[in-house]
């Protein structure tokens, strides 16, 4: 791929860079409405999903809080939230910004963003649940961009009690 | 936010009734620094870490004691040091990195500089600058060094004691418990370091002991575990208190031609869900790499939990933080040797466990629940007689024994 | 941030002086813990929740008594019970939803399983599983239900407590203040529920209390009032306490004809302000729907307030949260047979109170400002001696006598 | 109106959508800047304004922690707000992203955005007032769009002490 | 300058607006990448930066918590963080939005944006440090926007511990 | 979030051996309250503003004794008053502006009018309405005044005290602390308030002070001082406590000439980066102002520095807010005629100091790490024998006698 890096955006990186800050949007309101049926149909087949710490990231180390290899896996934590899952009910809110487009080659893109989750659970104000950077490779080939890959490499050194929702 | 604690100047009595634990023992400040005094500070070893987390001399690692923080650093030798985080002269951290590479330690405040071992090996203006200042001349460099704990190693793992009175890590252990340590750090095959996950819990850590040693609840609240067979009330299981109730061993039974028949004990498991499904089963079908069907969570005491759900691997540090606060370190591991097969299936089934893993979930949330009932009621008793009031081993997960047993052991330790 | 709190093993003493309260009676943790203990846990009724909010046999909500947390729920019999929340096994919360819909309560954690009126209906393996654990045979069911409190209903409103000692609800709330609850309870209309506010407010709750049962304040903190004649400390008011102090009513009277009339009296009120106007002049002109003119503030302690401000009803419960954190929780209501009319003019009236309200603002303000200097001086003395020094019925807003009274109240029930 | 939903976007919408980033950007400006006065031009006179908590919005109860039914009383807030109201000097900050279309017919449309408010008091840290989602009707029959309805759905349990600036 | 203020905002308006939002989100990022080298590309030579406090802010005093005059200082700044200052390792992540252009006048304008910055410490859940405006002056006369001005207006009373990373 | 602290009811023992220093002293919370009774709150002074800060009459700004908050206020005979901001009627805080212009001040609550001075002016309805009400015949407004602290102003600084029994401001510092303090506080020119910085660390106050009166550190953490010689271990250096080591005098020489050169001395500068240069030498290259190539730092206990690092003067409120809570309070300075090049240099040089200074963060940093480790391992202790063990002047950077001889102070005023 082409690095966009510090060069100036040429009209094209501009439109696909007004594009995924819709996807992300749209992304984050999907998961902000607990619409988790639609979550899958963000990905393509091969979806490669993480959300990571930053140091199992930096480290190379491969280990993810949660990791969905193909659409199977995404949908079958859809399942299981809906279906086994205790959790205490809470709010979810997405602020997603800084979307820079890092590199574009014909149909893909290589794309991030940053993402602040706040959670508000049945009694108590909201807190600050994460923050941190999605690592993102984007499909432009279908009708709508499709994430082949997303990881959420989260700032946090713990998570706090549970991360019941996917980011 | 805890509310105001009452830490009563005279200790709480303990209830008469067998059985019972009162629920403020979760919430008093006063005895849950007695318990770090007690337990963590005292004559008991602490897993601190893996060998292959810092592989090459001079590789180190910040790790915890009970609070107190501490670097785990393999010096010129190859040996392993495990020293307190906190400058002699004037009590600064001074390692401010988690992980890294050194040939030495240096405090950034005034450059005290400690050698791998702790050594104290110089400090800057020693003897004054210009014929004024400096240490006084009986000052003793030795007697100024970091403090190094004992040290104990096994099959990888790294434990440190702040007592010259605690045994040996074998005899503290044990040997029932050593056995089951040994069976997933065996002898023949070198750690692959997986990664971390960290979790804070809004609880206090006892709660969290009483959850990991507790097979009752796991065929109960964790539905996933019940759906799928992983875990079956039927199946041959051992729940057995060692040393007294210190620490505890649950190992229980996988088959995968069994994990999904239903019988007259799984009619009983209200959280069976038999219609649900899930498309990559290979979560759930793990590879019977210990050839014994065996899946094991060894509770020991005050540090640690060891893990093998399938094939995923962990160590669980219990990092007790305040009255209401824990925070859960895991270390995931596979082994050198692992096929890229092995490998991918270590990185699915770790979707089982941790702050948003399937059953993981289940527990962090519980605790979350416990804790408020716990400070806004802290003279209520929680009953503890599943499997009867005995704290003896007990071959079936419906019993409350390791928790039992781990209360008299408590008691005995703490003196209520 | 609550600086670190004294709280002297010795109890202070109050001071001398006639009608003067010291400040550290609120930031000391431990003199809250006892109030709860005395006042919201012992012999008295607390406030939990509307009839309206559960209208369906099954129908449940949580709710609290004091700091601890109740679930309020209808039995298929009809009957409303209120049920300590918190599984008599090992002390989970049962219930984890605000409200909702339960043939029965099943504990997360083990499913122990309760019936809506608190009963141990079942639990999993009460006799093992093949042969091995379950419970002692001598464990009895009947034995550990969920805690069930005392419950009493009047006009719609429900009432629970933890004392057998209490007196009947009627007793414990006595006449006077009855017929004022009474009568913005009218037998002869159903209650509509209309919404919740929730607030928190970062000072003690009796600073709260003093707030709700201060007229004097609120002729000249609220500009709003003031200036569009809601309260007129002109007109006729009462200001009464009743049941030795424990209670107040603070009822007022509003008529549209002289609520912008200034006179020698509303020369003192500095906070006039005779060229504000706003366009919208509904929410300001009530309708006197309960044909006498008056607006109240009914102070039952130690759990709620009842308030009418013009055509706005609402119940107010005072939750003590620690000794420097109060959450308000205000449901409003209405009846069913309002028109439309009516329906949104308590709407629009709303906007009057609460934590965005045009004079709930300013009383949330303050109060955020006194809870810092209370605690930064725990010291000094608070003056409440406006109306005199005594402890009676007053006919003025001008007047500081529901605070003392709740003081002598306060005194003899605390021993203070 | 159609709704918007999983579909692919059209040009249109997506200029649409371009619309409410910029104004939802001025309506947060104006109130950060504490231009209370400017504030009402915001709104069509037919002005359905709440503030209201995730708790009664989805229980269908009416009430609101505040409402302006028309420009009226949204003008009596603010001249409430700067001639009545007692309260403790403050900066509020907005950041308001994840702006969906989600319905779109003739002028008018329907569309959410998600906030988060921090507050910061006078002596001290600034800390999260409150997060939540716009629920949105706006007219771009005129030169400006407006909003028809403004409902803002905050996911707090509680609010923490007070709500002073309109959200 | 033209102020842009609540008049329809043009074309031309529209598409600065968008580039200042680009710019914004590539500034964030550098910084949030710890691509400290590249922070001064974003000013032009006689840079004005500064990270001062509302309190000095509005009360026209003119000291800053941090302050560059030159492209110098800003060179410097990044120098002394790689080379002499010593910290404990951190991770920041900003949110950037609500970007307002407010006046164009030929290759230069006057525009703004609220952040909020997220510090996340070697052990520890994140936190919020800062949240405040940007005042800034930027050159559209080159091929890439250039501040020329970027006053960082905080709301905080107090900063919490350092102020490390630029803002 | 600090771990739960231990306040033992009896006070532990001071460490026997010489020059050292128990890490439970900042952690303590009951130690914290004490020390604010006997400090700050005692026979000393405080240093809470200056006057060109409020310049006309009816100017003021809010402040802080120790932990209470305070109003200065410039009344219209030109006089300063330092008035605690709580009413004297139910102890709201009266003034809710950091700073402003005033004729009066009324408190919000209830409309208590005071003149500027702090005495009751009036209050509404003092008298009652339509002969209701009212305060007590025998109510005193003279004895209802806000209360009013002993002020004392020197070379443009203001100065306040809540203790008859302390000496003259003047006593209190003593004549060598205020040769330094004239010295930065010219009698023959007027200042000009630059701007605030507000930094709020992580630990106890004791540990700020420590830092700044430590100069051993500055040579060597501070790599930015050494590496452009604004600090040099090889110049001459004063440390002076004075007042019994109530106050200390840090005072360095700054010469241009051999601000980069290296000796026998600077090898031991572990922090020295030769080959680090900046762009713009005007940030180190103060110009030597008052004429004695002199940099100074002055520690006025309990409540301020006043410090010259080149060019930039700044007074530093140090404010108390819990035991492991500090906040900064930097107010820059310079003078009316400063010419436009001087004002330029003091802003630029500002970058040196403050929570984003170049020097700034390395202490607030170290600091950062110092609270964590005492208040984990408060049984450790601090070695402060660097110069020696006494507690005299010493004219080398490589000293601790300031830290020594403020805890000969402390121990002797705390009876520890
Ligand atoms: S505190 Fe470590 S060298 Fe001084
Ligand atoms: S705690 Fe409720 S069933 Fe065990
Ligand atoms: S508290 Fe100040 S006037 Fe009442
Ligand atoms: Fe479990
Ligand atoms: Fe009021
Ligand atoms: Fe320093």
């Amino acid at each position: 791929m082409t690095t966009v890096a510090t060069t100036v955006a040429t009209q094209k990186e501009r439109e696909v860079r007004a594009l995924l800050r819709d996807l992300n949007d749209d992304y984050a309101v999907c998961l902000d409405d607990m619409e988790l049926a639609r979550w899958p149909d963000f990905f393509e087949e091969e979806a490669d999903y993480r959300v990571v710490s930053r140091e199992n990231h930096e480290q190379g180390l491969e280990l993810s809080a949660l990791s969905c290899t193909g659409r199977a896996m995404l949908l079958d934590r859809v399942a299981a939230l809906e279906s086994t899952t205790v959790y205490e009910p809470r709010a979810i809110r997405h602020l997603v910004g800084c979307v820079t487009l890092d590199a574009l080659e014909g149909e893909l893109c290589r794309a991030r963003a940053n993402f602040a989750l706040y959670e508000s659970l049945s009694d108590r104000e909201p807190h600050l649940l994460m923050v941190g950077r999605y690592l993102d490779v984007v499909s432009l080939a279908g009708e709508r961009p499709l994430f082949r890959q997303r990881w959420c490499v989260y700032d946090n050194y713990r998570i706090r009690t549970s991360l019941i929702i996917p980011v | 936010m805890t509310p105001a604690a009452q830490s009563s100047a005279a200790p709480r009595a303990w209830p008469e009734e067998a059985a019972r634990v009162p629920a403020w023992i979760y919430s008093d400040p006063a005895l849950f620094e007695r318990e770090l005094e007690v337990f963590h500070h005292g004559a008991t070893w602490s897993y601190v870490g893996l060998e292959c987390e810092i592989p090459e001399p001079g590789s180190y690692k910040r790790s915890w004691v009970g609070r107190r923080p501490v670097i785990l650093v393999r010096d010129k030798d190859g040996e392993i040091n495990v020293l307190e985080n906190r400058c002699a002269h004037r009590g600064t951290m001074v390692c401010w990195q988690n992980r890294g590479q050194a040939k030495d330690l240096t405090c950034p405040y005034h450059h005290w500089n400690y050698d791998l071992k702790g050594n104290l090996q110089g400090l800057p203006f020693l003897r004054g600058a210009l014929g004024k200042g400096g240490m006084p001349r009986d000052f003793d460099k030795s007697a100024h060094g970091l403090r190094r704990l004992r040290v104990e190693r096994r099959g990888g793992t790294v434990w440190a004691s702040y007592s010259e009175e605690a045994p040996s890590l074998e005899a503290f252990i044990g040997p029932e418990m050593l056995a089951c340590i040994d069976r997933v750090f065996p002898a023949n095959r070198r750690l692959r370091l997986i990664g971390y996950n960290r979790q804070h819990l809004p609880c206090n850590w006892k709660l969290y002991f009483e959850n990991s040693r507790d097979p009752y609840h796991a065929g109960l609240l964790h539905s996933f575990f019940v759906t799928f067979g992983l875990l079956r009330t039927d199946t041959p299981f051992r729940a057995v208190p060692t040393e007294g109730g210190r620490h505890g061993i649950m190992a229980s039974t996988y088959s995968p031609e069994t994990a999904s028949q239903q019988n007259e004990v799984t009619q009983q498991l209200t959280s069976w869900r038999p219609d649900f499904r899930i498309q990559d089963m290979e979560l759930v079908k793990p590879v019977d790499e210990f050839g014994d069907s065996s899946m094991i969570n060894l509770s020991v005491f005050p540090s640690v939990f060891f893990q093998q759900h399938g094939n995923c691997l962990a160590v669980r540090q219990i990092l007790p933080k305040s009255q209401s606060e824990t925070e859960l370190s895991w270390t995931h591991y596979g082994f050198e040797n692992d096929d890229p097969a092995m490998q991918a299936r270590r990185l699915k089934q770790a979707n089982l466990v941790g702050p948003a893993g399937y059953v993981g979930i289940d527990d962090s949330e519980v605790l979350a629940q416990l804790q408020p009932s716990a400070e806004k009621l802290p003279e209520a008793l929680q009953v503890v007689e599943m499997g009867g009031r005995d704290t003896g081993a007990h071959e079936t997960m419906v019993s409350e024994t390791l928790i039992r047993s781990f209360y008299a052991f408590y008691r005995a330790s703490m003196g209520l």
